[in-house]
């Protein structure tokens, strides 16, 4: 069960996160319909580093991009995505 | 086994072990108990049946398996060597019929020959049938022990800790380690799964002075240290998590706080492993028969219970420890007939021990199930000693179980020891003390008749059934282990993996450590199921979500329906109704006068900001800006892929503040979808999104006469059609939303969840003084199947398009709505696709589910979403869907259910029944 | 054995406000109207007759008179009531820390969880917001749904606290 | 290669059983082949058996790059039933029971199909319902499904917990009788010995690194034991198939997540079936040697470490005992994990790639094993013939940006909200 450290709360436990999707997946609003199903309907899915899209669901809510293994589960790295927001 | 095997008073601990009563000491494990009353024979073995007694003394026997405690408590396959006595226990003997001694299943020993590793594979052919007439016998010979049928009495707790070092063994180097890092200021936890310190030092009191180990853990626990004893670090985890069970009272014992056993979720910065390491036996024919046991453990019933295992004592060994069990033994009044050291001389020269050196054991001989000889090659020649006691020791494997289940571990190979040693680590976690290096061994000759040398006791797997997986080409290590079934009994391998790689690596000609080794999964030993379910109540590790006015619908004892957690009234029966009654009567109250239904567990979220709007008509696909303050209508999302998912209302409250409502159903994916959308993919957004969905408590007041009860109950302008005011009932502040699910006019009041009973009563007071009622779930289905509206989960199930629902000409024209650019898709628009359709009984009651046929035995075109009869007419009538349903109004079909026997003629009709015009809603 | 009180607060009313513009510039609104600045995450700020609770990046929680909040906030965010939804539990007596830790999956035990501070995670199941009064009392803010079960298993777990 | 049987067992008593051959060789690979097919798994090593058995196409190698049978198919929980609501599912799945139930004669290895039965549980009337429309479009198709009341339900298995103030009473079942289990490693291995009889090279500790391309046409892969050319390459490697295909430069509608099951210490028998549920997640069924196999929700995150984390498979016990009490006082004796290639819909992809010469099985989510049989039957169609057969016609790669999507449980494109 890893230790997430979210940006906002500090180190956390996975089950307080959940993830949602991979970044390569995300179809931004408006997008051309043959951009948009390519994004929605493929995936790197390499067995190696990927950015994904989690969400500290029942910690601070906020979003959060995460580069990580998916060999070793290692976070290499954690940003927090979403509105600016004060310290 | 003749006689008791230890001096001094019995013990006053009374125990019974199948059915006989027997008397140990405080401190006694089942296994010394017994072996104190002078039983030997304890279980049968999986496979064979074979006799077998006490081999170890500790989580690593294999074969003396019983079943302890009794009703709701019995747990089946308890290691008596891991069970300590307490006074009333009940032991069983396993897997034997009609008894331990005479066991009819040893008949499958006798037929051992033709039944080698892996022959289910090759007969019991014929049918599927066939198989399953052998397939019962073998499922009653197989199995060990009895799951208990009772309800299990106690309860099991979960529990989380955090610490800057797990230390996991007590023993001499646990504790130093565990002593260092407290006066180091390190938050510390020291777990040992045994119920004292350091038992090694008891065995051996030479290497250091046991009181030692209870003054360290006295100043541990003064520095803040925590030290857990009968607990087990069980499975290794990524992040340093580390699942550890604590036991609080032992298997089959009724618990003093009704607590059985705590489960800890250890995170530790560090962790130390301390596990020490396991005695491996020896291969040699018959080595399975009671009185062969392991030459440390044998040190420790001598050390520790004061039990002496035998009178005339063999010692067969490749390495000096198995030297200090003789002087043990001797020291205990048992003679050494003679020594057997695989090494040649000089080892062992100075012992004053008969030593034979270059030698093996062949085989034991028994009689009434134990051991009465002992033969070995010495040198060139056989000899043989009458003896009742055989100490083995084949050498040391480093339980390296925990470090190999952290991932990404290195394991170094030893030759002087002949094992593996934990080498790097991806996690923080180091090994010390005999976990981390071994005392060194001799040679180890390889039996003389394989086919009876055992080295998985439980599984009956000898060192022949590894050669037969060799000759049939299940040559890697994970083959060779699913073929025989080598290392997967309840010790998992723990004394057999080791011998089986060795007899691998020489079939293949490399050294151990190139044969491979099988996967260290968790956990450790095996762990209760009730603790990993932390279960305190029978609840699925779901809890029940209750309504905020679950209280007073309670006191009417309505029949409750669940919807996902939730639990909703479906109906509120009167004088003896069943729920068809009771639900026909509240509809029909609904379309003649009046009703009244909770609607509070409806997704609700209030969208405030200047760029509302812009969200709203983001996620809904049709268009919202239009809206004036204080107007509502319907609206539908849509998935990225342009399906339809979910449906509901909108509502503008003011003039940058808005109400969106959504299916109780789909509530928490509608959240994380509108989080999703507002924070990630529009972060810049002036918008706030808030779940409001348990904040209002909603009753919804709907039938001809609800304008007027609504007028009694707020005073004012009473809201047309799909408009909103604010208003106060009872005091209270409340919003009414006029709009309509069952096809009347109707009103929806949402007040403050914790306001929210004096408004109902408010209510419930003057839709009864209107001759109305409550109506639930049941009613509101007939009512809304009736007017064509869509449930989300039924109509609306996430493989149909707004076209295929008619919702089409509801669309937002300027798009930009998520899922536009999957609704362009050609599939979406192709004939042949499943669209929304009603359908009338022409004969028979419409089943809700049945499959739409042009007749009996033809393809399914479709099928039935919601069925129920009309309200105030008679008729059956129902929602579906079907291929190309809009174009087929007027056909007839047959919706028939085959698992239900039950069938309708229908005819396809547009999906809308009552008041299809809407003037019901207009005052 | 530490014993333990676990009594639901009457509900009171409790507010959310999320800034989602020109943040500084507000901040400095609050200060100027409050007389100290917005607590940050995982902090809270008492007032007399609110206090405002930090749990999520741009979104406060204000329990109390929210008088004032919107006009400090004006066309920079949005305040929305949410107390109906919610119960507030007090976990009271030195044994909170330890009872919190049933069920749970966050540290606090931890010395840096102390008076004053914030945090949301999961017990049991269930999404709950924590806020420490003292050394000797904690309040956990839990959904109305779920309030009368975690309210049960604290008390049961309360019983057998280590 | 001697066949097996009773009387070769018996002919072993006198040999002390040193008659028996390999199972299958070890050869080297060869310069080329007619089919390669990547992964030694059920579903590979069936498509190369139906390759020579079915379609005479002998000239054929099964790369795998540790042990056949060591990925999914010695991973799961062994469940085989037909008993899916979408019709192209149930029609496949179905074609693949009807094999289940003479296998072991056809590939003389008792791979231990045994139709127990599977069950699945309703806890409200519209849990019985929905089993009800599940089983009534089975029937349709001719498909076998009974409706259970309680009582039958409660008599079909004795250990279920039928008290009403259960949290999720038990009001019936829906029960596909021919379903079962089978035994998981004894279908790679009497694969793996029906193709090596027929001339298949089963090639192990050999990892695909590259594809060999002519043109845009794949004719061959590189390996860690050297170039391979073949007419044909079929990717068949399930949780892996996203990173394979990437070495030919293509993205899949699939994501790799892992998925936990465990299996308790050895009981006499107490679970007759398979128990599954419509409202809870948890599957049952106990094993031969008396082992309780169970499993529950995925892991919902991506990774290939076949490992995952506690409180899943602990959430998956404490269902499994709201069901079955008496689960209570057993021991998990072992937990391990699996890589499930989650595609987009939930349902397989069987067929050509956009890349001549190369084609994909994969797609199989946490349902695969039931599938082998027809996985490998419809593979070996479509490689011996290269289009595909009508059963896995509807499962082609191209339906998503068509938007022909099958989808069992209706949620869409992301796996993790399944």
């Amino acid at each position: 069960m890893l230790l997430i450290t979210c940006p906002h709360c500090g180190p956390r436990a996975q089950t307080e996160f959940s993830y949602e999707r991979t970044v390569d997946s995300v179809v931004q609003p408006g997008a051309a319909p043959a951009e948009a199903m390519a994004r929605l309907f493929t995936r790197a899915n390499p067995r190696g580093l990927d950015d994904e899209i989690w969400r500290h669901t029942f910690g601070c809510r906020a979003w959060l991009v995460l580069t990580r293994h998916r060999m070793t589960h290692a976070i290499t790295a954690i940003r927090a995505a979403g509105p600016e927001a004060l310290p | 086994m003749n006689g008791p095997r230890r001096g001094g008073a019995a013990g006053a601990i009374r125990f019974t072990f199948d059915g006989r009563a027997l008397l140990a000491r405080p401190g006694d494990t089942l296994a010394a108990a017994l072996l104190a009353n002078g039983i030997g024979l304890v279980a049968r073995s999986f496979k064979y049946h074979r006799p077998r007694g006490i081999m170890a003394a500790g989580v690593e026997e294999p074969n003396a398996l019983v079943t302890v405690g009794a009703g709701g408590r019995e747990e089946p396959n308890t290691r008596a060597t891991d069970l300590f006595v307490y006074d009333g226990m009940v032991a069983r003997s396993q897997n034997r019929w009609p008894s331990l001694a005479f066991d009819a299943g040893s008949v499958l020993g006798l037929a051992a020959k033709a039944l080698p590793a892996g022959f289910y594979y090759k007969t019991f052919f014929g049918s599927a049938k066939r198989w399953m007439f052998y397939e019962w016998f073998i499922r009653r010979a197989a199995g060990l022990g009895d799951a208990p049928t009772a309800a299990d009495p106690d309860r099991f707790t979960q529990r989380a800790a955090f610490c800057d070092v797990l230390v996991v063994g007590a023993g001499p180097a646990g504790l130093s380690a565990a002593l260092a890092a407290a006066e180091a200021g390190e938050r510390v936890m020291l777990v040992e799964q045994d119920r004292i310190l350091a038992p090694s030092l008891v065995r051996d009191p030479q290497d250091l002075d046991p009181a030692w180990a209870e003054a360290t853990a006295a100043r541990i626990g003064e520095l803040g240290g925590r030290i857990l004893l009968r607990t087990t670090a069980a499975g290794y985890w990524d992040d340093n998590l580390i699942t550890v069970s604590q036991r609080l009272a032992e298997p089959g014992e009724p618990p003093a706080g009704g607590i059985a056993q705590r489960l800890w979720h250890v995170r530790a910065g560090r962790v130390i492993l301390a596990t020490g390491a396991l005695e491996r036996p020896l291969a040699f024919a018959h080595n399975d028969r009671p009185g062969v046991m392991l030459s440390q453990a044998v040190r420790t019933y001598v050390r520790r219970f004061g039990v002496v295992p035998g009178r005339r004592v063999v010692i067969a060994a490749n390495n000096d420890d198995a030297y200090l069990t003789a002087t043990a033994l001797r020291d205990a009044g048992a003679e050494i007939v003679a020594v057997l050291d695989t090494r040649p001389v000089p080892a062992g020269a100075t012992s004053g021990f008969p030593v034979h050196n270059d030698a093996m054991p062949l085989a034991t001989k028994g009689a009434r199930h134990h051991l009465r000889e002992v033969s070995a090659r010495v040198g060139g020649k056989v000899m043989h000693w009458r003896a009742d006691l055989l100490a083995m020791s084949g050498g040391f494997t480093p339980v390296v179980h925990l470090h190999m289940q952290a991932g990404g571990a290195a394991l170094e190979w030893d030759d002087a020891s002949q094992s593996f040693l934990p080498g790097g680590a991806r996690q923080n976690v180091v090994s010390v003390g005999s976990a981390a290096s071994v005392a060194p061994v001799g040679p180890t000759p390889p039996p003389e008749n394989p086919g009876k040398a055992f080295i998985d006791f439980q599984n009956d797997v000898s060192l022949g059934d590894v050669d037969l997986a060799w000759a049939e080409g299940y040559r890697s290590v994970e083959h060779l282990k699913r073929y025989t079934t080598l290392g997967m009994a309840t010790d998992q391998g723990k004394t057999s993996n080791m011998a089986a790689l060795g007899r691998l690596a020489e079939k293949q000609g490399v050294a151990i450590p190139e044969a491979g080794l099988t996967t260290f999964r968790p956990p450790y030993t095996p762990v209760t199921m009730g603790l990993l379910a932390g279960r305190t109540e029978r609840d699925a590790g779901a809890h029940l979500r209750r309504l905020a006015l679950f209280d007073v619908h309670q006191a009417k004892t309505p029949i409750w329906q669940p919807l996902g957690y939730w639990k909703r009234p479906r109906a509120y029966p009167q004088g003896g109704e069943n729920l068809a009654e009771a639900a026909l009567r509240e509809a029909r109250s609904v379309r003649t006068a009046v009703g009244m239904t909770d609607v509070s567990t409806l997704a609700k979220f209030e969208v405030s900001g200047p760029d509302a709007v812009q969200l709203l008509e983001l996620v809904c696909a049709t268009t919202v800006g239009k809206l004036a303050v204080g107007r509502g209508r319907y609206t539908f999302m849509l998935r990225e892929d342009g399906l339809v998912f979910d449906d509901g209302t909108v509502w503008r409250l003011a003039e940058n503040r808005y109400l969106l409502t959504s299916s109780t159903g789909g509530a928490d994916r509608m959240a994380v979808h509108l989080s999703y959308v507002r924070q990630f993919l529009c972060p810049q957004l002036k918008v706030s999104v808030v779940n409001v969905q348990e904040h209002y408590a909603g009753i919804a007041v709907a039938g001809p006469t609800a304008k007027a009860v609504l007028a009694g109950l707020i005073g004012e302008e009473v809201p047309r059609h799909m408009s909103a005011v604010g208003a106060s009932i009872a005091g209270s502040p409340v919003m009414v939303l006029a709009a309509s699910y069952s096809g009347e006019r109707a009103f929806e009041i949402y007040a403050e969840a914790s306001l929210a009973e004096p408004v109902w009563n408010a209510c419930e007071a003057a839709v009864t003084a209107q001759g109305g009622s409550l109506y639930g779930m049941e009613a509101m289905e007939f009512l809304r199947i009736e007017k064509g509206h869509l449930v989300v989960g039924g109509e609306v199930d996430g493989r149909l398009t707004p076209h295929d629902l008619a919702l089409d000409k509801m669309l937002n024209k300027a798009g930009g709505y998520i899922g536009a650019a999957g609704l362009a898709r050609p599939g979406l628009t192709a004939p042949g696709r499943k669209q929304l359709v009603g359908l009338e009984a022409i004969a028979g009651t419409i089943p809700e589910g049945a499959m739409l046929v042009t007749a009996l035995g033809q393809p399914a075109g479709g099928h039935v979403t919601a069925a129920a009869r009309r309200v105030l007419e008679s008729g059956s009538i129902a929602l579906g869907q079907l291929v190309d349903g809009f174009a087929r109004h007027g056909e007839e079909l047959v919706a028939t259910s085959p698992t239900r026997s039950q069938s309708a003629a229908v005819r396809v009709v547009a999906p809308h029944f009552y008041d299809t015009a809407g003037e019901r809603y207009r005052d | 054995m530490t014993d333990i009180t676990i009594t639901a607060l009457p509900a009171a009313p409790l507010h959310v406000f999320e800034i989602w513009s020109n943040p500084a510039v507000v901040a400095n609104r609050f200060e100027a109207a409050l007389g100290s600045s917005l607590p940050v995450l995982g902090a809270a700020l008492q007032l007399s007759a609110m206090r405002l609770i930090r749990y999520e990046p741009t979104v406060w929680l204000a329990e109390g008179d929210p008088a004032g909040l919107a006009e400090i906030l004006g066309a920079d965010g949005s305040l929305t009531a949410i107390g109906g939804g919610v119960v507030r539990v007090r976990l009271g007596g030195p044994g909170w820390r330890s009872l919190l830790m049933e069920g749970g999956v966050f540290d606090a035990e931890s010395a840096d969880f102390a008076a004053g501070s914030s945090a949301a995670t999961l017990i049991d199941h269930v999404n709950v917001r924590l806020y420490v009064e003292s050394d000797d009392a904690c309040l956990a803010y839990v959904p109305l749904s779920y309030a009368r079960d975690m309210i049960h298993f604290w008390t049961v777990a309360a019983k057998s606290l280590v | 290669m001697t066949s097996y049987s009773a009387l070769g067992l018996l002919r072993g008593v006198f040999n002390d059983q040193s008659h028996w051959q390999p199972a299958w060789r070890d050869p080297e690979p060869q310069a080329n082949y007619d089919v390669i097919i990547i992964g030694g798994g059920g579903h590979g090593l069936a498509t190369a058996y139906y390759l020579a058995s079915v379609h005479g196409i002998r000239n054929v190698a099964v790369l795998e790059k540790s042990w056949i049978g060591g990925g999914n198919t010695g991973r799961n929980t062994t469940l085989v039933r037909s008993n899916y609501r979408q019709k192209p599912l149930h029609d496949f799945f179905e074609f693949g029971l009807k094999m289940w139930e003479h296998l072991s004669d056809e590939l003389n290895y008792n791979v231990m199909f045994s139709p127990r039965g599977a069950l699945m549980l309703g806890h409200s009337d519209s849990d019985m319902t929905r089993l009800a429309e599940r089983g009534d479009a089975m029937r349709v198709d001719s498909i076998d499904a009974e409706l259970l009341s309680r009582d039958q339900v409660a008599k079909l298995e004795p250990q279920l917990d039928m008290s009403r103030d259960a949290r999720f009473p038990i009001e019936g079942g829906l029960i596909q009788r021919r379903g079962g289990t089978a035994r998981h490693d004894a279908v790679a291995w009497g694969y793996a010995r029906g193709a090596d009889r027929l001339g298949v090279d089963i090639i192990q500790k050999c990892e695909v690194t590259g594809f060999v391309r002519q043109g845009d046409a794949v004719v061959g892969v590189e390996t860690t034991r050297g170039r391979i050319g073949a007419g044909r390459v079929a990717i068949c490697v399930a949780g892996h198939s996203g990173h394979v295909a990437a070495m030919a430069g293509l993205k899949l509608p699939v994501e790799s997540q892992t998925l936990q099951a465990l299996v308790t210490e050895g009981v006499k028998p107490m679970i007759n079936g398979v128990i599954m549920s419509q409202s809870l997640h948890c599957y049952i069924s106990q094993s031969d040697k008396g082992g309780i196999v169970m499993g529950g929700d995925p892991d919902n995150w991506p990774s290939y470490a076949q490992r995952g984390q506690p409180m899943v498979t602990q959430g998956a016990i404490a269902q499994a005992i709201a069901l079955v009490p008496a689960l209570s006082r057993l021991r998990m004796l072992r937990t391990w994990g699996g890589v499930t290639d989650m595609s987009f819909d939930g349902s397989p992809i069987i067929g050509p790639t956009p890349v001549p010469g190369l084609f994909l099985n994969g797609g199989w989510c946490y349902g695969g094993f039931k599938a082998t049989p027809a996985s490998g039957w419809t593979y070996a169609h479509t490689l011996a013939t290269g289009t595909p057969h009508k059963l896995n016609a509807p499962f082609d790669l191209g339906r998503f940006a068509r938007g022909d999507t099958i989808d069992e449980n209706g949620v869409g494109p992301l796996p993790n909200h399944r």
